[in-house]
């Protein structure tokens, strides 16, 4: 078996185990395993409704998983997505309101506040991280519960209700095409966003003199520091690019899935799980449209399984969470394939 | 619209005949399904007694849970709306509800894609034609539930603790003041949002606030967090059996939350009967007569909104008393105010 | 003879990487035993397997004549072996107590008792003659003293056999001395001892006899009274070593660095560098002798730019890079080999592609309008990889796993390559084998034979003298004097470096030594 | 409201806030202490609320007013035993700490509704009938301001957050295991080397910040909710993180934190009461102990090192 090879299967692998794990859970607890497994597989593929539905559930997954990778890579852990999530949602669905403008102008520029609104959440943690050497995690956390209260008061004093308005056509993100395509799925053009700005994460990471000060800085700031690199501009620099990303998250939901916002009375769930699918996706950009796929096909297509099978849907968040820990112990993976390896070579 | 899928109906019941024994099924009952907000079924609040309006519907008419019957789906986040919501148009039930303002979009969206069936909208108004609108007047029975207050406080303060400022919650709040000031004008009410549905802790430490002011009766519409307003009640009982506390209840009857021992320091509640609501526009569309595109708002005229029973923790006197302003507000009499902003 | 250790035909194997080959190593009571061998040998290797770290795949090992099997260093410690190991294994913000007694801690009610622990650990040191302070966290005491604490662990735990991994390539020479005197000592006391160590003299001065390998292969024991440092180095290396590094005549041009009256503090704002006046010129390796501590590492930073100026001018090339900015200053011509490769010289978990370009990626041919051309990067590497023999798998390896004199060598091959008007280089050999050292010492006076100027901080007497054209001597934050190392003994830049001048020294036969009537302020 | 009156209100709430998170973020410190970064403490709490209410309803009629402390042991061992996932993983199986963290975090919550849902019949528990009990201190909560301000109407088991926090530093900064833990955290070959077992010291210490995250979710729901559901535990265990990097990694410093917190939050749910901030907007307030905690963070708590191992698996014999 090839490096390669062993790459590709520890993934298969891990889903494999997770799904046998969570099929004799469901057996345990008196439910038909293959009846759930039927509902969740058509939940994802059953029909060109629910791949539509699949794929607009990865969009944001996509959006919160670069995130969070990119600022993983230069050594700083952003559990503030969320947070950064949340303003992007509530500038992209302002700007959808407040203005009227062309869709050339209009779209691109609520897409732009929504990062720059995000931009601005993780500038915060990122100064006071490179300034004052303040722990990113704990600001972070404490910006999203900040996040969360201030767009709520702000959704009410812009619009005086618990909602904004719906957002102008011209700002969004839906598609009469892909909607059509997908039997009236809310399928937007978010996802190609989304892969546009995977293929923009890693243009920077892996080609841009930018990204290598960002990696040098994360693997070791002291060297980075010797060899003439600005820290703690990029320290900043990679909060606010996260961030950004984030954002945009927030607005494929604004502009996207739901065309407005409204008051939320807890977090979204996607900036936590965008931390699962990063590291799901060892941090690089294409490992996190991997860890993006499973993890919104796993989710979507899990609310089918009460409802064609009658089974708890917390059961796929157990079969996820599973699937998860035997991504992450890879190593004994590995190690069990190279035995196999090697019983098969003896003989 | 009802004709075409009536006949879909009819032929899926007589598919199941033979696996199931239904009990009479009643030929003209239609199938009825909803999706709740992110509270879940059972929420103790309007998700639950929706549910139930559901389930009372389909029991009498024979129906079984699943296609063609009666059913639910519950929501995780609010992207689970539409999918959900969608998720039951396929499977072609008649008439679909979606519970909470939330959902609002959602049911328009699937709505206008799906013409030929039915969908409710709980708490919210829409103008889609299918679309049949059920409000509450919750600031009516609010308003009773501040009479109550206003009646059995003994040092003169009253309490209302909120969740999030909204449109609901401040009707809540609005009607609330607004009893407790046609008792007495003189008390104040001491009003608090905590900001969440979901932080025990927040409501109760507004209500230990309270009690340690010496407020002796709160309302609370603040869901999740409203069981820290009982726990702190309840705590405060369990210290001294003679402390005057009280909760009033939100949405369904709290009065086994408010046990403590052989006490209860549970009031009443101020129910939002959504069961009947639900109950009832699917009866109007298996008649044929939906009341789609319109909005029907419910309130103490039509038992929509009412107070729990108190068992015996309200004297009758002033029970006698909250009836005769109930009266007024059902003969318009007294017009509750929903705004708390728009002072009077 | 009787042996206290056997270690007979032990192999020990990395996946197919065979670091011991079938290696022998006989170890009499009483003795100091050398190991010797180039970096990457299997040294440490073996002495690892010893110590129980390693299971061995092969072999046997005896202790006192016994069969045993050191399954881990639980095992090691009960028979009495203990090891100093080359990077040290001590828990930084602990106490010296507490590092010593970590694993075996006296208790009194459930609690350390931390005052007989004290107690107990200085009156070993007085009995051996090791100095330490026992309340002093590890973080703040010198390596020498480190040192010591790692050789009072071992003894705390009742070890009569000891293992030295390297213990004095990061000692400076008044340490090496005491540490020497140190071994004898236990020796006296009863113990036996193991010590690997690339200096050659050091061997010859308290070894008794030597055992050498190769490439992972045991070539052989020698008693060390019946050999020299010539015939050690050819066993090591398997061909002729030079000793002293051919260098022809300096000629000194113009000046490319130019110090004037420079204060500096360290991070914690003791000021340490009081007034340097230095001046290096084009064509000439300028040393720097002292006493670590004496603001050597102040005084690079500041030159580098890592720490700001107190007061005072530094121009390189003419131009005043007081306060600048490190890129700024690297810019005007400074190439800088770090004294500790490992958190400033390399990113270790990068490639070896990546830390050749760490310092130049921002600049073209590697990088166009903030493009980085990764073909460039690799080329630059694979250059770098064959003028400075970096032994590695390659370009894409990643620097973590190249061996220590590797990196080395590869950050030395960054630097020279930038074509430097002013290489720093800092301690650039520690830890190295010879054929490592003289391979250095060559790329250091081929940079000064092009016209360039070397600065060499270095804490080995041999190192300075026969490397540098003149040595600065710094004691205290000052330059004292600048001798020329043709002119000058070792024992008389001892002096100078203990903060004497000159003038208070007089020569005694080949000695120099202090006047009469004058302190020795050591 | 008085200054004084203000401050018998503020203060115990504090200190019942801080309560669960004083024990969850002290189980942190344990873990990180020894190199394993834990953040599945939510999801451990989760596990710990969970059990502590399951446990209550069950077994009230037999154990009548001790069944809240027993609960908390029961959900103590529960978590412990639930957090030996994630030992397995990160320690054994070499995981990613974060990854597997999150894990058990997604995990918690889903196994303990799915228990729920299969146990009830619905998303959340009944309530149950015995609480943890507040209580006035004999003798001591007579006297004057003290008295009223930290031993009337207090939870036994903010006591037992208190004494847990002043153990835990005994056991770190006293006892041969702190010692050896601190080590392991640190430099885990040197202390190899010494003979400590590492692996052996990272799964016990994650079993405690287990059993610790467990107790500390038991109290929250046996003192705030009274019954458990999807929401119960809604972010507790990301504050007791913070809550153990605020205060340095140390068992004193965590405690502060976590009070720090109780009152930021205390302060802002009282502000209806204290005349100055009476007519703040909400919303002001309701940031306000998140505003609060950056600004001290800035202002003077400075920089944190966290120990020096932490999210490395030790792998024997691997190159520094
Ligand atoms: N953990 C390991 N995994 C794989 N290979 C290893 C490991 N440790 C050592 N080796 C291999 O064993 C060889 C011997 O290494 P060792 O550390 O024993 O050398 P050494 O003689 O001590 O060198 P030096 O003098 O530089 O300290 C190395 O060249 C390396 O290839
Ligand atoms: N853990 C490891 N995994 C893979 N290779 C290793 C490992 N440890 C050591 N090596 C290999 O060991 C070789 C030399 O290692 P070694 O420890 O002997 O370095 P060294 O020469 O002793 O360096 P120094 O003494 O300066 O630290 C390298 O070529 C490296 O490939
Ligand atoms: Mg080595
Ligand atoms: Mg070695």
């Amino acid at each position: 078996m090839s490096n390669r090879v062993i790459n590709l299967l520890v993934p298969i692998i891990s889903i494999i185990l997770g799904l046998l794990v969570g099929a004799i859970v469901m057996v345990a607890s008196g439910y038909d395993p293959v009846k759930g497994y039927i509902a969740l597989f058509d939940g994802i593929f059953g029909n060109v409704y629910s791949m539509g539905e699949t794929v607009r559930q990865i969009s944001p997954y996509l959006l919160a998983g670069l995130a969070v990778a990119f600022a993983f890579r230069s050594g700083l852990f952003n559990i503030g997505v969320e947070g950064q999530l949340i303003v992007g949602w509530f500038a992209a669905a302002y700007v959808g309101v407040a203005f009227d403008l062309p869709k050339m102008i209009h779209l691109p520029l609520a897409l732009i506040a929504a990062a720059v609104a995000g931009a601005l959440w993780g500038l915060v943690p990122g100064i006071l991280k490179a300034t004052l050497r303040v722990h990113e995690v704990i600001v972070t956390i404490m910006m999203n519960y900040i996040a969360l209260h201030v767009v709520n008061a702000l959704i009410k004093a812009v619009s005086g209700s618990y909602k904004t308005d719906k957002i102008h056509p011209t700002a969004s993100l839906r598609s009469e095409f892909l909607s059509n395509l997908t039997n009236f799925s809310t399928l937007h053009y978010g996802i190609f966003v989304a892969l546009a700005m995977v293929g923009v994460t890693w243009f920077i990471l892996e080609k841009t003199k930018t990204g290598f000060e960002l990696k040098s800085v994360g693997f070791n700031d002291h060297a980075s520091k010797y060899a003439g690199m600005n820290v703690n501009k990029n320290i900043v620099l990679s909060m606010v690019i996260s961030g950004a990303l984030a954002g945009l998250a927030g607005a494929m939901e604004a502009l996207g899935t739901f065309g407005y916002m409204a008051s939320l009375s807890g977090f979204t769930g996607i900036g936590f799980d965008g931390i699962a699918v990063a590291l799901l996706g060892a941090n690089t950009p294409l490992g996190v449209v991997f860890g993006a796929t499973l993890f919104g096909s796993l989710k979507y297509g899990s609310g089918n399984m009460p409802n064609a099978a009658g089974i708890p849907l917390e059961i796929v968040s157990i079969v996820i969470a599973l699937i998860i820990f035997f991504v992450a112990s890879g190593y004994i993976i590995r190690v069990a394939l190279g035995r196999l390896n090697k019983k098969k070579e003896a003989k | 619209a009802c004709g075409t899928d009536k006949a879909k109906d009819t032929e899926k019941d007589t598919e199941k005949e033979d696996t199931t024994t239904a009990p009479e099924v009643n030929e003209g009952a239609i199938s009825i399904a909803m999706v709740t907000d992110t509270g879940g079924v059972d929420d103790k609040s309007f998700n639950q007694s929706a549910w139930k309006g559901i389930q009372d519907y389909g029991k009498e008419n024979g129906l079984e849970k699943g296609d063609g019957g009666y059913d639910y789906l519950t929501s995780t986040d609010m992207a689970d709306y539409e999918a959900n919501i969608n998720r039951l148009a396929h499977r072609d039930f008649d008439l679909i509800y979606g519970i909470g303002f939330l959902l609002k979009d959602a049911i328009e969206t699937v709505a206008q894609q799906n013409p030929e069936t039915n969908f409710g909208l709980v708490d919210e108004e829409s103008e889609v034609a299918n679309v049949a609108s059920i409000m509450f007047k919750e600031q009516e029975g609010a308003f009773l539930a501040g009479v109550a207050a206003a009646r059995m406080t003994k040092s003169n303060k009253i309490g209302f603790v909120g969740g999030m400022e909204i449109p609901v919650i401040e009707r809540f709040h609005a009607g609330f003041v607004d009893g407790v000031a046609a008792v007495n004008p003189d008390i104040k009410v001491d009003v608090q949002y905590t900001g969440n549905f979901d932080k025990a802790e927040d409501g109760k430490a507004a209500a230990n606030r309270m009690y340690s002011s010496g407020v002796d009766i709160i309302f609370h519409a603040a869901g999740g967090t409203g069981n820290g307003v009982f726990s702190e009640a309840k705590e405060r009982k369990a210290a001294d059996k003679d402390a005057y506390v009280w909760v009033i209840g939100v949405d369904s009857d709290q009065y086994e939350e408010g046990k403590v021992g052989d006490e209860n320091i549970t009031l009443t509640s101020m129910l939002k009967r959504v069961d009947i609501a639900v109950k009832l526009t699917a009866e109007l569309a298996a008649k044929g007569e939906f009341p789609g595109g319109t909005i029907t708002t419910y309130g103490l005229a039509d038992d929509g909104i009412e107070l729990a029973d108190s068992r015996g923790a309200i004297p009758d006197d002033i029970l006698a008393e909250i009836e005769t302003f109930k009266e007024k507000i059902v003969s318009e009499e007294i017009v509750v105010n929903k705004d708390p902003k728009a002072k009077k | 003879m009787e042996y206290v250790i056997e270690m007979l035909n032990i192999r020990k194997e990395f996946g197919n990487f065979v670091a011991n080959d079938n290696i022998t190593l006989q170890l009499e009571k009483g003795e100091i035993h050398a190991l010797l061998g180039e970096n990457g040998a299997g040294k440490s290797t073996l002495m690892n397997v010893l110590f129980g770290l390693y299971q061995p795949e092969g072999g046997e090992i005896r202790v006192r004549g016994k069969k045993v099997d050191i399954s881990d260093p639980n095992v090691a410690n009960s028979l009495g072996i203990g090891m100093v190991h080359q990077h040290f294994m001590l828990v930084e913000n602990l106490t010296v107590t507490e590092n010593i007694i970590l694993g075996n801690e006296p208790k009194k009610m459930g609690m350390i008792n931390i005052k007989d622990s004290a107690k107990k650990v200085a009156e070993i040191s007085k009995l051996y003659g090791l100095d330490v302070d026992p309340y002093a966290k590890i973080e703040d005491i010198s390596v020498g003293m480190q040192q010591r604490v790692e050789i009072l662990k071992t003894l705390y735990r009742g070890a009569d056999i000891l293992i030295f991994d390297e213990p004095t390539a990061s000692l400076i020479p008044q340490e090496i001395d005491e540490l020497i005197a140190i071994m004898k000592k236990l020796i006296i006391e009863g113990k036996s001892i193991i010590i690997i160590t690339h200096k050659l003299q050091e061997i010859m001065d308290v070894s008794d006899r030597v055992t050498i390998i190769r490439k992972g292969v045991g070539i052989g024991t020698v008693t060390t009274a019946e050999t020299n440092p010539e015939e050690l180095a050819t066993l090591m290396v398997g061909r002729q070593v030079t000793f002293k590094t051919e260098k022809g005549p300096s000629f000194p041009t113009e000046e490319v660095l130019k110090i004037q009256d420079l204060f500096v503090e360290d991070y914690r704002g003791v000021v340490k560098v009081k007034g340097l006046n230095l001046s290096v010129r084009r064509g000439e390796i300028m040393g720097i002798a002292g006493i670590d501590g004496n603001g050597q590492s102040e005084l690079i930073e500041a030159i580098t730019g890592l720490q700001k100026v107190k007061s005072g001018k530094i121009t390189i090339n003419s131009n005043d890079v007081t306060g600048k900015k490190p890129r700024k200053i690297t810019e005007t011509g400074i190439g800088h080999i770090p004294q500790d490769r490992h958190k400033h010289g390399l990113v270790l978990d990068f490639t070896v592609g990546y830390n050749a370009v760490l310092q130049t990626y921002y600049n073209k041919p590697i990088s166009r309008k903030g493009i980085m051309d990764y073909k460039k990067v690799s080329e630059k590497a694979k250059k770098i990889i064959e003028m400075y023999d970096v032994r590695c798998q390659g370009e894409n390896a990643l620097a973590r796993s190249l061996s220590g004199g590797n990196q080395q060598k590869l950050i030395i091959g960054r630097e020279i390559d930038r074509n430097p008007d002013l290489l720093i280089a800092a301690t650039p050999t520690r830890g190295l084998d010879v054929g490592a050292i003289e391979f250095i010492h060559q790329k250091l006076i081929e940079q000064r034979d092009h016209g360039k100027a070397v600065l060499l901080i270095s804490f080995e007497l041999d190192e300075v003298m026969n490397v540098s054209d003149r040595i600065a001597v710094i004691s205290d934050g000052k330059i004292i004097d600048i001798v020329n190392p043709e002119e000058t003994t070792e024992s008389e830049l001892g002096l100078l470096m203990a903060g004497h001048s000159k003038d208070q020294m007089i020569v005694v036969g080949d000695e120099v030594v202090l006047k009469e009537g004058e302190d020795r302020n050591v | 409201m008085s200054f004084l009156e203000l401050l018998y209100f503020i203060v115990p709430i504090t200190i019942s806030y801080a309560a669960p998170l004083i024990f969850t973020s002290i189980g942190g410190v344990f873990s990180e202490r020894s190199g394993v970064v834990n953040i599945g403490l939510e999801g451990l709490m989760v596990m710990g609320a969970f059990i502590g209410i399951l446990f209550n309803l069950m077994y009230v009629d037999t154990f009548g007013a001790w069944t809240p402390w027993l609960a908390l042991i029961a959900a103590m061992l529960v978590a412990a035993i639930f957090s030996i996932l994630h030992a397995v993983a990160s320690i054994t199986f070499r995981a990613d700490q974060v990854v597997s963290g999150v894990a058990i975090n997604m995990l918690g919550i889903a196994v303990a509704l799915f228990s729920v849902k299969m146990i009830f019949g619905k998303g959340q528990t009944d309530f149950i009938q015995k609480s943890i009990p507040r209580f006035n201190v004999p003798i001591l909560h007579e006297i004057p301001v003290i008295g009223p301000l930290f031993f009337k109407g207090i939870y036994g088991s903010s006591i037992l957050a208190i004494m847990v926090a002043l153990i835990a530093w005994f056991i770190i900064y006293k006892t041969p295991f702190g010692l050896r833990l601190r080590a392991v955290g640190e430099h885990p070959m040197a202390a190899d080397t010494m003979g400590i077992n590492v692996t052996r010291l990272r799964y016990i210490a994650v079993i405690i910040s287990g059993g610790l995250a467990g107790i500390g979710g038991a109290i929250y729901s046996q003192t705030m909710t009274n019954d458990f559901g999807h929401a119960t535990i809604n972010g507790q265990g990301f504050m007791a993180l913070a809550a153990m990097i605020f205060g340095k990694w140390h068992p004193i410093g965590a405690m502060g934190a976590a009070l720090f917190f109780g009152f930021a939050q205390a302060l802002a749910i009282s502000a209806p009461g204290i005349p100055f901030l009476a007519n703040v907007p909400t919303v002001y307030l309701h940031i306000l102990p998140y505003v609060l905690t950056i600004l001290a963070l800035a202002g003077f708590i400075g920089r944190a090192n966290a120990p020096k191992a932490s999210g490395q698996p030790y792998i024997k014999g691997k190159r520094l």
